[in-house]
């Protein structure tokens, strides 16, 4: 199969939906000439015309009300804010209008849009430019929050987000933007809700999302050396979460790790460990291993950085705890 | 006035008088401990949304505030289901689960109450987009508050809808108090129309209380959106009438001014005044009128209080994600 | 001792420390005449004047900027949002500066402010006005968060917020300002990282914080009817959070639950299971459990309304489940 | 320019060669991969800068923006302690932990450099307060760029500052562009200091390429806030000379555009020629200067090259919470 970019992918996946569905748009800032401050969108305005690749000011609040306005009115407009960081001047409209318009309103109104960002650290940017901060989306219901790790998944899943009736959050990594994997020139979607078991194997379960799920590759690899079996589950989507697969996984190897970049207090991963307190409790042969960032506020200096991160390294040290 | 046919003339006397008893009402239920949760009266305002919507096609859009009662029933909401919102029932416009501050309709082109001041402006970016876009002249009316006037969201939503030229206008309901926070305290350069010229775009300040001026001022503004000129922001300086909500005394208020408004700029009286004294209507013809809403607004009340609560579990499953 | 309810016990604790440190000052809308939503401040504009009760427009960003820039430069401010929901509005103000400027500048500048916001369902304000959102704060590093259950905690935990040298979310109750509870008229203060323990049992440990707390005495109370002795933990603050006095309760029960009124998934709750994941596993002999909110905006109607929260009834139950 | 001092004006030729050439050199290092992370050179901004800080006392405040070296400099940071914080070194500013974007120190005033785009904006309002408590006629200058201006957070930060007559001198530094966004495209109206007309307050458009011009403005508004009249805008306009960042090729500008900026607007060419010409400097005293500056740098770069890296156990006690 061919290999195409993560980025590019991304492309793919507006370029085969804008063609589509008419109604389908794009709007952000350095989205036109720019291409996106990842260039995920390069060319995209020669072909579709300001019209439906709308560059805006820096005006977040705007940005997302644009985005929820149109939706409301027949539209599926996919909003970018840059830096998933920024989210922070928009959170009222993302949680208070787009994810509980439909609820509080009795479904008279929906909200088919979906909100592109990316996140992470590793780039040298520091405290504002380097969150992990699906957490906040993943706890307000009324949002989806899909988090693909390969080029493959950011496809399928996109194009599953926008066709979606309902607002879904969309968050890259930015470290993995130029990672190169197969992706089928046919058509295809990936269902939200449905994991991914990026490797298999019966000793310990690996269970990772977005940038992580690398690392926790990398990590099994290196345990295999040492002849331990890692089972890498990548959920894809962290709502609707795939329970089922973990479980499963779980039931097999009786043992897990939790990875996440996040800050580690109020992490995605400590959701995980509950739902697993919940559903995979008697399974378990040791305590589930959490790996996550730092308590802290992500530094510029590199090894500061790389520090306040998980890495391979943390990975094969807990599984080996738990072992 | 003169430009305005008789017929349409007596329709805004009748929505204000609507507006007014049906507010009225909302009030008595709310002391009545029928309607719970915070309702927002549009008592003294009912020109605004009136003469604003009596402007609009039906299929045109309509984006609303806390305040937001007016506005639905100016726009054609059905007092029926209001009422049923209110009452919190299945048969409400939200079901039961928004209650007063977020009423919206998709076929009266409501695109809903708010209960963050200020959180519907953004949205009409998205709607005059869509307007555009579409190109089939619809336009948005975006209502908000003095208040909202000093949040962000106003600066950055006009300023996109004037680069892109959308056909929002902007209908800034000054009543003079944000709570308990006076406008003349609170805006800047207390001109709020005048901020219109900061992004080059139409501004206008209208007595929101003449229903007449509101309304021809609203034709200008949505003529004016509708060829494709871009936004108008319309300042119309209303006056709240009670407190903020029906447990609020208002005590922060000078009583002279009060009661100075209320006497002066009573929309309902001195709408009726202008079509009497223009022999447009007659009395006994308001008094019918008046009848036949007030038969409305018992039937509207009586619908609510014989509907159904909504079943708790076809909710938990309609909600639950 | 003398009782007063929790309003009047937020509001003494600002006295005290205005009259004790001139560099205290009140910042947010409707706090001048109108004594702020919940009336906490009622005379205070009176005994202070404009320049110590600043009343402001609707303007979060700018509110929260206020506090930071006079935090910066000497002073200690107490900001008021008057509903947690609206911190949407200005998450970064909160997040990007607040919580990571003393982190970020390598200690060259700090943040000694304290943000007050309630939060919580049950009056019938529906979705935009009853939400639960400590998770976001609790997430983020460099921000305290403190929920005091009682009149007592509220005044204590309040005067040492605003001595803190960093910035603390203190977040309140829309249910609770209203109940009284014994407040000595001596000064005193509460440290923050300390949890109380509401109630002592042997049998099950009742973990809960905020409002959640008196829901979790009536359950104990209800229980002990049936011989089942409960022992009721108040962590009081989130962050710092006091670890110790759980652990050391679950020592002693071997059994808990954890209560918190925001939406399940995502929450503080989850948390909670994480660490007691980590740090008392082995003590064991159920698995913890979460009640928690529903994942679902909080509707207007009544009944919908409290099907969403956890009550005394579900705290019974889930008690009853890992007995 | 008469009404300045000999000294000041070639204080702020120095200031201005200075921000120009530590500039060029953290650009070299960044393609040299010395620097990492973001940079946001000021290269052709250096006049607003100087400009504006050369009318501050010491201990009056600045807020700046993620362009922020020039602001540093201007209002009198250590070179050396600016370049080991690009190096991410722990004698920089912020110990290595900010980087360029978020250089602060308290005894320069400096309160903050900011990798959001309008985050210190509303600061601005605090330190206002702040400096009006303290009755001390400080005043605090905030810096923002064109971008900037169309956030929410301008709107309701100047709102403020003028409802309360803060001392805040607001200076947006219009260079054109945010990232690959004109303002002529982005902001509505085109006319940032006329915004000011909205809250009213003062308003001042100056060439940014003119140090003496923005001095004079600065001196004005600087008073007008120190008498306690409260806020004023002044927009500078200026040019960002290169990308946005060393990698930004910036290939959405127009070529045409950039070599007249570049030509006619080079604020330390200009500056010099002036000094030049009203025979207060001549061109080897201006060599001696620039001489003079390039040993800074130099040993600028070298206490940065030689500095400690950050103990990552002392970080890990001092971060986490
Ligand atoms: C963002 C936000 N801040 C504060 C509030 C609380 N609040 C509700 S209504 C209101 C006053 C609104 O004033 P205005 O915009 O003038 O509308 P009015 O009530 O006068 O119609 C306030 C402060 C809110 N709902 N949302
Ligand atoms: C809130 C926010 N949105 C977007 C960005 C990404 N960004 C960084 S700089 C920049 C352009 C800023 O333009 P302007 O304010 O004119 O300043 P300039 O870069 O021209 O000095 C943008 C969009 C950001 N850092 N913060
Ligand atoms: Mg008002
Ligand atoms: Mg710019």
């Amino acid at each position: 199969m061919r290999e195409i970019d993560y980025r590019d992918a991304i492309k793919e996946a507006c370029i085969e939906e804008m063609d589509r569905d008419p109604k389908v748009f794009l709007i952000g800032e350095d989205i036109g000439v720019y291409g996106g401050a990842f260039r995920a969108y390069s060319g995209l305005l020669e072909k579709y015309g300001p019209e439906r690749v709308i560059n805006t000011p820096i005006s977040e609040q705007a940005i997302l009300g644009g985005a929820i306005g149109a939706a409301l009115t027949g539209y599926r407009p996919i909003a970018e804010i840059m830096f998933i960081d920024f989210c922070g001047l928009a959170m009222d409209q993302i949680v208070n209008q787009a994810a509980k318009i439909k609820y509080m309103t009795g479904d008279a109104l929906n909200v088919p849009m979906v909100l592109r960002t990316q996140g992470g650290a590793g780039r040298g940017i520091a405290a504002q430019h380097s969150q992990s901060l699906e957490a906040w989306f993943y706890h307000v219901p009324g949002l989806k929050v899909v988090m693909p790790s390969t080029p493959y998944d950011v496809k399928g899943l996109l194009k599953t987000s926008i066709r979606d009736n309902n607002p879904v959050v969309f968050i890259e990594h930015k470290m993995i933007y130029l990672t190169k994997g197969p992706v089928p020139e046919e058509e295809y979607t990936i269902p939200l809700g449905v994991a991914d078991i990026k490797r298999e194997g019966k000793d310990v379960t690996i269970f990772a999302y977005s940038n992580m799920v690398l690392k926790a590759l990398e990590a099994a690899e290196e345990l295999a050396k040492e002849g331990i079996d890692c089972e890498v589950v990548d959920p894809r989507t962290l709502v609707p979460l795939d329970v089922e697969t973990l479980v499963n996984s779980i039931k097999k190897t009786n043992k897990v790790v939790v990875v996440s970049e996040a800050a580690e207090r109020g992490s995605v991963a400590s959701d995980i460990i509950a739902i697993i307190n919940d559903s995979a409790f008697d399974y378990l042969d040791a305590p589930v291993k959490r790996v996550c960032g730092l308590n802290a506020a992500i530094p510029y200096n590199s090894k500061l950085e790389q520090a306040c991160i998980p890495h391979k390294e943390s990975i094969v040290e807990a599984v080996k705890l738990i072992l | 006035m003169e430009n305005i046919s008789k017929e349409k003339q007596i329709e805004m006397l009748k929505k204000i008088i609507e507006i007014r008893m049906f507010e009225e009402k909302t009030v008595q239920l709310y002391q009545q401990s029928k309607i719970w949760g915070y309702l927002h009266p549009y008592i003294g305002e009912e020109a605004v949304a009136v003469g604003i919507c009596s402007a609009l096609n039906k299929d045109d859009y309509i984006i609303s505030t806390h305040r937001g009662h007016g506005h639905s029933i100016a726009k054609g909401a059905d007092l029926g289901k209001m009422m049923a919102e209110l009452f919190g029932k299945v048969t409400g416009y939200c079901k039961g689960r928004g209650g007063s501050m977020h009423i919206a309709d998709t076929e009266l082109g409501m695109l809903g109450a708010n209960g963050i001041v200020g959180g519907g402006v953004p949205i009409s970016v998205g709607a005059g987009l869509s307007c555009k876009m579409e190109g089939k002249s619809k336009v948005v009316v975006c209502f908000f508050g003095d208040g909202a006037a000093n949040n962000g969201v106003f600066h950055e939503s006009v300023n996109i809808s004037a680069i892109f030229k959308l056909p929002v206008i902007y209908v800034c309901e000054n009543n003079m108090y944000a709570i308990s926070m006076s406008s003349r305290e609170s805006v800047a350069g207390n001109n709020i129309a005048g901020r219109a010229n900061s992004y080059g775009i139409l501004g206008y300040k209208v007595d929101g209380s003449k229903v007449f001026e509101v309304y021809e001022t609203a034709v200008k503004a949505v003529e004016h959106a509708r060829k494709g000129n871009g936004p108008s922001l319309i300042e119309a300086q209303t006056y709240r009438f009670f407190g903020h909500h029906p447990n609020d005394p208002a005590s922060y208020r000078d009583k002279a001014e009060v009661e100075k408004e209320r006497k002066e700029r009573d929309c309902v009286i001195n709408t009726k005044e202008a079509l009497l004294k223009a022999k447009i209507i007659k009395q006994d013809e308001i008094d019918t009128i008046e009848k036949e809403i007030e038969k409305m607004i018992d039937h509207a009340v009586d619908f609510a209080e014989k509907s159904q609560e909504p079943d708790l579990k076809k909710f938990l499953t309609e909600v639950t994600s």
